[in-house]
């Protein structure tokens, strides 16, 4: 039976290997590409069984332990971040297929589809394989290079689509993506002088309140902040995400700004928490409170569905940064597995929002969000998966969502610091305006509709709606996710179960 | 002679410092590009100063050399653009002074500047202030790398450290460098020969003599990685250096290879690393565990593997793009993708 | 002070000249010339710790980081010059912002 | 999970599976739609009466699921549950025979039962919850449901209605979140059926639980329509008959009346609630709100929007009753419930048959209509006269255990405001039938819905109303038999207040 570490391997090797032979065999991209994605999806399951079981593991890359070699950490953080990237990579990968030999079916601009299917393929596995490696990583600099990965592919498949304003927003993605890798290696290098170690949990250790500590803590925040898009940082979000490929957006929003908001996560909470003081927390908090109002009002100023949904992005991740002051006041680990909700639900009911946006945009030609009244009789299971995803984003219950919100209202007011969950209601209700913008249309009963003669094949279609109902019904099991959280946990609260050289 | 070193330094010092500016400043960009590499060469320099002979040799080759030709090779590639393009800006250009802001947007911007660069200066002094102030974690990781060199099965530490200790950091670099050849290969295609720059016979023959010379060089540099300075990344480059050399030299033999071998030859680094890090778990390790008493060869073959790839993979950096395939659709594809996107194509 | 130490700063300065050129000027290759200060800053940075006051207690792990770092920063370069060319075709503008004009006039063309 | 759980289940399940085939059913397949919408009622039905007698046997039927420590899923069968889900299923049985013959022939039918089912599972669950978050959750997912429903038309009217609906509702559900967060953070998780939980919390928080109970009121008084809150109500008249009729007597308000019953009398505690003078507010938000509805019902010339104000004016004599204090008061609020249920969806049933057959809408145009549609105004007469509390109709027990109640608290003031109402309540019913039975016809009608001419209207249209009409009838006459709502409440009433 494979061990928790071999699996960790394999989700690190396999999407690795895979993008390699796509890139060398390209004729086959359609069957490897799949299939590489199934073998991910079933690492991932093999890794969370045998994590289950086993609880935390360390593995020594190379035999060498830490501090002198790069080390995996498995945790109930890791596990569950990397059983959503599976699940919504899975998903996005199978709609992607349908994508892809949908746009190609049709003579017309065959070779251009061709080309973003041959491409797509192994940039989209090596994004994967990046992720896994960061989620993984316990080592900052290792994490770098992944970061570096991460970026470089996200704004390669960006520009895949091959329009100009996908590709002028490539390029500022582009130099935001290098302006923060720069300054997340600048916090690095002086981690690295002050304390000589890039292991974070030793690192955890050693931190004591220096100056230099505290520059380059605002060193790797600067840079990850610019990666997550953070109010006022987000810019370049909104574009990147809007213009590039349905399936790419998906990935984009659902999983690429995760990478850096959960390593902000891993040093505010974890790494840095004993020696910051709460005053240091109110600051994401603020931001975050600003992603919220301003990405929510520029949502419902948009006519465009695809920069609807875009700037609905950077509202909700305003929620994972309103949720740091309060994992800091928290004495138990409520806030973190709200954090860890909001995450996974966002990632799916985004990426099936996505989804079901390039549905839409394939067959009414369009995404003016004025224009879709009536696409419900068209295209039935499509507008439900929207406006279930946008109902579980709004934080209905059971979505996981709510799960979060609930948590984190209640350590609000538990602190007695109740203008976060003041915050988050607002958010919510600002939340459900947008997503109404376009519920109301994809509601509405109008026949006929006028569509284009283009077949949208059913996987496309229901792998949407599966990513929405589950984002939906997260809620409805969140015992399993938090029993791994349990397990490996990465809460300053609980018994740290690092296993140490 | 601590005093002459002492000079040497401070005028190192300076000069990094006011080099940059100076790039930065200049209204001609191909003088920034020539100041550019000229500041890699003093960074070379100053590499060498602080006894870091590895990053001096890739320094050289990479940083100074391959991202300044790469430089060079964008900058007249946008000017002949811009060349062919002179009548449509002015047209452009009229339609954007028509558009342009309001006034009041323009006066506000330099209080915004002024205060975005206070905001970096005080940031700046405090950095350099805690540099000043925190004690240095004496020697980092050394005396561990020290202690255990005699299972790395290399003598340089620093081969040591990139193809050993943290071989799984090199592993994902070199996946970096398949994802930049990728990147470039989706973007665009190969470039055409631009006529002035077609080669003067002097400079293909010379080529000729000096490319043997280079792999030679290439070899030596990966063989010698294991125990000084140099090592796969430093003999790629000088790798990427010779293929450079061909495609300005215009040899037609360089572009006739097949796309399919070319493929390889750019995976060829990146999935032998991939396999023998596995093939390390199938002995019985841990991931990228090599077996202690063959480590060196095992190090050698990757190696010299990763140079292969490194230096067609810089070589294709700097040609710029797919090479055309042989199948028509693709050629079809080509003129749609590269005339940019048309109304039914707005996702 | 050791002089040695003084290379600090000058990686201070680079990583800042960078910085502010990446933020600062518009035509998109400056740009990238800029953000390639800025890494070659962090490299010296990281270098000079390395240093140690003995010859022989220079730490590896830096340099190995640095190596890394150039391969990576020539990678992210070698993808931005292309995307660069992309953008000038397809939109016929090298500037991110609409501040052509002023750039024109700062331009000699050959 | 015991077979008790799985009855409550299997409630739930009755309508929830039923209405996801009917999404997946095509729009054509009328017949078998039909069938299943039908037959699932019946079968809820069924299985309530189920539950019903093993209640009567001093069973107690529950279910949980926990989702997370401190937030479970819990369903359990109290009286009061009992009471409001058997009458949203016989309504609900009703209401779907109704809503089949009214929507024959028009468009998107398919959507309209799917969503027709699915809300009724919601309204079932409101009803069977037996914690605070799950009676958030269904709560919540009432608004989602009953959206479609509101909006079904498609017009630009009715999705205005439909767009202010969900600004109130949402609103409310989100103030609702606040408090039972709070209430949560003070009281732990929150159960219904056993001692309040409010009266565990410390009493220096006293402060904080008053806060509390006005966001619930006010997060709940949306739905409830009390007085400053209730501008979604007239708007959503809207929507199709069957809808109106659901809204308005089943599911929606109903939801916000039961969950203030449930915050006054299990989450607070009538003692505990009357002791930090938390009730003598809410009667007082009842009264204007019983007053003012009346008003507004008086000036409105269109048929549902005067039906809607009375149901603004209606609701509040539960919320009054309940906020009264006393046992008797409390049996006269909670049996109106039930009541007000009956004769409010006979009088919409009334007003949807009169402008699906001959396109009547106004007050105005109702001139002799009694002639052309005898029994479809006798149902009509008998709800009106119940809503003035004329005995022995149904409203006429209700007035009398509000106003004995309020009496017996020593409220005089209360039974004034019952009086005036009574005399609105007239003032506005009472026109309407003088002009359908004495006056001659005095404008055309347009007879589109004629198809039948044995019936003054289709079948399936008039047996609803005649059945509730009926029921009014029965529940008043027989307020003493022992399976009667009243007796129900009175069982409910013996239990919270004691012997």
């Amino acid at each position: 039976m494979p061990d928790t570490a071999f699996w960790a391997v394999c989700l690190v090797v396999v999407p690795l290997f895979f993008a390699i032979i796509c890139f060398v065999r390209s004729a086959l991209v359609s069957i490897l590409g799949p299939l590489a994605a199934w073998l991910n999806a079933i690492a991932a399951l093999g890794m969370t069984v045998s994590f289950v079981h086993s609880g935390p593991v360390r593995y020594a890359i190379g035999g060498w332990q830490v501090p002198l070699g790069i080390n995996f950490r498995i945790d109930g953080l890791s596990v569950l971040l990397i059983a959503m990237t599976a699940v919504t990579g899975l998903s996005v990968s199978m709609y992607a297929s349908g994508y892809f030999s949908l746009r190609i079916g049709p003579a017309r601009e065959q070779g251009r589809h061709q080309h973003q299917r041959a491409y797509f393929w192994p940039l989209w596995l090596l994004l994967w394989a990046a992720l896994h490696g960061l989620f993984l990583s316990a080592d900052l600099f290792n994490i770098y290079v992944t970061l570096e990965i991460t970026g470089l592919s996200a704004v390669l498949l960006t520009s895949l689509s091959g329009k100009a304003a996908a590709r002028l927003a490539a390029m500022r993605y582009l130099l935001v993506s290098l302006l923060g890798s720069c300054s997340y290696l600048f916090g690095v290098a002086l981690l690295y002088r002050c304390y000589g170690i890039l292991d974070m949990a030793v690192l955890a250790r050693l931190v004591s309140p220096a100056p230099l500590m505290w520059v380059s803590l605002a060193l790797l925040t600067t840079g990850l902040v610019l990666k997550t898009a953070l109010f006022p940082l987000h810019f370049w979000l909104p574009p990147a995400h809007a213009n590039a490929l349905a399936p790419v957006s998906a990935i984009l929003s659902g999983l690429v700004v995760k990478a850096s908001l959960y390593l902000i996560l891993r040093l505010w909470g974890d790494v840095f928490a004993q020696v910051l003081p709460l005053a240091a927390y109110l600051l994401p908090g603020a931001l975050g409170c600003g992603a919220v109002l301003w990405g929510a009002v520029q949502a419902l100023l948009q006519k465009r569905l695809k920069m609807l949904i875009a700037y609905s992005t950077v509202a909700q991740l305003g929620y994972m940064f309103i949720a740091l002051p309060l994992i800091r006041l928290d004495h138990g680990s409520s806030a973190w597995e709200a954090v860890i909700f909001l995450i996974m639900s966002h990632a799916c009911a985004k990426s099936a929002m996505f989804m079901a946006a390039g549905s839409i945009f394939l067959k009414a030609g369009h995404d003016r969000i004025n224009d879709l009244d009536g696409i419900k009789e068209v295209l039935p299971v499509t507008s439900f998966a929207f406006v279930v995803a946008g109902v579980s984003l709004m934080g209905f219950p059971p979505s996981g969502a709510f799960i979060g919100k609930w948590l984190l209202l209640g350590v609000s007011l538990a602190s007695g610091q109740w203008w976060w969950g003041i915050m988050l209601v607002i958010g919510s209700l600002l939340a459900a305006g947008y997503v109404y913008r376009v519920a109301c249309h994809l509601l509405v009963f109008k026949a006929p509709f006028y569509a284009r003669r283009q077949f949208i094949p059913p996987v496309m279609e229901w792998s949407a709606l599966l990513l929405a109902v589950l984002a939906m019904l997260l809620g409805l099991f969140a015992g399993y996710p938090l029993g791994l959280l349990e397990a490996g946990s990465p809460f300053p609260g609980h018994a740290c179960l690092e296993v140490m050289p | 002679m601590t005093s002459v070193m002492s000079f040497f330094d401070i005028m190192l010092v300076l000069a990094l410092p006011w080099l940059g500016w100076r790039l930065l400043a200049s209204p001609d960009l191909f003088r920034a590009v020539v100041l550019f590499i000229s500041l890699g060469l003093l960074m070379s320099l100053t590499w060498v100063r602080l006894h870091a002979p590895d990053v001096a040799l890739a320094e050289a080759a990479i940083g100074a050399g391959l991202t300044g030709a790469l430089f060079l090779s964008a900058l007249r590639r946008l000017e002949r653009m811009q060349d062919s393009e002179r009548r449509l800006d002015y047209a452009e250009k009229r339609e954007e002074e028509r558009q342009a802001p309001p006034a009041r947007r323009r006066r506000s911007k330099p209080i915004a500047y002024g205060l975005a660069l206070l905001l970096l200066v005080f940031f700046l002094v405090l950095l350099g202030w805690s540099l000043v102030k925190t004690s240095v974690s004496p020697g980092g990781l050394g005396p561990a790398v020290t202690g255990q060199m005699g299972q790395t099965g290399v003598q340089s530490q620093v081969t040591a450290v990139l193809l050993n200790f943290r071989g799984y950091d090199t592993l994902l670099e070199v996946m970096v460098l398949f994802l930049a050849a990728l990147g470039s290969w989706s973007l665009t295609r190969i470039r055409q020969p631009l006529p002035e720059e077609v080669a003067a016979p002097v400079l293909a023959s010379l080529v000729r003599l000096l490319v043997p010379l280079m792999i030679i060089v290439a070899g030596y540099l990966v063989w010698i990685g294991s125990s000084r300075a140099g090592g796969a990344f430093q003999g790629g480059a000088v790798l990427g250096a010779a293929g450079v050399l061909l495609l300005l030299a215009d040899v037609t033999v360089v572009r006739q290879i097949p796309s399919a071998l070319l493929r390889w030859a750019l995976v060829l680094g990146p999935l032998l690393f991939l396999l023998s890090a596995i093939a390390c778990m199938w002995i019985g390790g841990n991931l990228l565990e090599y077996p202690r008493q063959s480590a060196g060869a095992w190090i050698l073959l990757i190696e010299s593997a990763t140079a292969v790839s490194i230096g067609v993979t810089l070589a294709a950096l700097y040609a710029g793009g797919r090479p055309l395939e042989p199948s028509a659709l693709e050629e079809a594809g080509e003129v749609a993708s590269e005339s940019g996107g048309d109304e039914g194509e707005g996702e | 002070m050791n002089t040695i130490f003084l290379y600090n700063f000058s990686g201070l300065a680079l990583f800042a000249i960078g910085l502010h050129g990446l933020i600062r000027s518009s035509h998109l290759l400056r740009k990238i010339l800029a953000a390639n200060l800025m890494s070659s800053g962090v490299f010296l940075i990281m270098i000079v710790g390395a240093y140690g006051t003995d010859k022989g207690m220079i730490d590896p792990v830096p340099h190995a980081m640095v190596l890394t770092g150039i391969v990576v920063s020539v990678s992210a370069t070698a993808v931005a010059l292309a995307l660069v060319c992309l953008v000038q075709e397809t939109t016929n503008r090298v500037l991110l912002l609409q501040k052509r004009k002023k750039e024109q006039g700062r331009r000699t063309d050959a | 999970m015991n077979w008790g759980g799985l009855l409550l289940v299997m409630i739930m399940l009755s309508s929830l599976v039923p209405g996801l085939i009917i999404f997946a059913l095509p729009e054509k397949s009328v017949r078998p739609r039909t069938f299943l919408n039908l037959g699932s009622a019946v079968f809820k039905l069924l299985l309530i009466l189920v539950m019903i007698i093993g209640i009567y046997q001093g069973r107690h039927f529950a279910v949980r699921w926990q989702l997370l420590p401190g937030i479970e899923l819990a369903l359990s069968s109290d009286p009061l549950a009992a009471l409001f889900s058997t009458l949203s299923t016989v309504l609900w049985l009703l209401t779907t025979l109704y809503a089949v013959g009214y929507l024959e022939q028009s468009p998107n039918r398919r959507q309209f039962f799917g969503y027709f089912s699915i809300c009724v599972t919601v309204t079932v669950g409101i009803a069977l919850a037996g914690n605070l978050i799950t009676f958030l959750l269904f709560y919540e997912l009432l608004t989602l449901t009953t959206y479609p429903l509101v909006t079904h038309r498609g017009t630009r009217e009715a999705l205005a209605a439909g767009r202010v609906y969900l600004a109130y509702t949402l609103s409310g559900g989100a103030v609702l979140l606040v408090a039972v967060a709070w209430l949560q953070m003070l009281a732990g998780p929150v159960d219904f059926g056993g001692p309040p939980a409010a009266a565990s919390v410390a009493a220096e928080h006293k402060a904080q639980l008053i806060v509390i109970f006005f966001l619930f009121i006010a997060g709940l008084g949306v739905k409830a329509a009390l007085v400053p809150l209730h501008g979604w109500l007239p708007r959503a008249m809207v929507a199709p008959a069957p809808v109106s009729a659901l809204l308005h007597a089943v599911a929606v308000v109903k939801a916000g009346v039961f969950g203030i019953i449930r915050v006054v009398h299990d989450v607070y505690g009538i003692q505990y609630a009357a002791g930090l003078h938390l009730l003598l507010p809410l009667s007082i938000l009842a009264s204007l709100s019983i007053i003012y509805g009346s008003l507004c019902a008086m000036r409105a010339d269109d048929l549902k929007k005067r039906l809607a104000y009375s149901t603004v004016s209606q609701l509040s004599y539960i919320v009054l009753g309940v906020s009264v204090a006393g046992p008797l008061a409390a049996m006269g609020g909670l049996v109106h419930l039930v009541h007000q249920g009956l004769m409010k969806i006979t009088l919409f049933f009334c007003a949807g048959n009169l402008a699906e057959t001959l396109g009547v809408h106004r007050i105005s145009e109702m001139n002799g209509i009694a002639r052309r549609m005898p029994l479809t105004m006798a149902a009509f007469s008998v709800g009106a006269l119940g809503m003035i509390g004329f005995p022995p109709m149904a409203g006429f027990v209700s007035k009398w255990y509000l106003g004995m109640g309020a009496l017996a608290a020593d409220r005089m003031w209360v039974v004034a405001v019952l009086a005036v109402s009574t005399v609105l309540n007239a003032a506005y019913f009472l026109p309407i039938l003088i002009k359908a039975w004495f006056r001659p016809q005095d404008c055309p009608w347009s007879e589109q819905g004629a198809v039948d001419d044995r019936l003054e209207t289709r079948w399936m249209l008039l047996v609803p109303p005649v059945v509730t009409a009926f029921l009014v009838v029965a529940v008043g006459l027989l307020a003493n038999a022992q399976i009667s709502p009243l007796a129900w409440v009175k069982m409910i009433v013996g239990r919270e207040y004691g012997p």
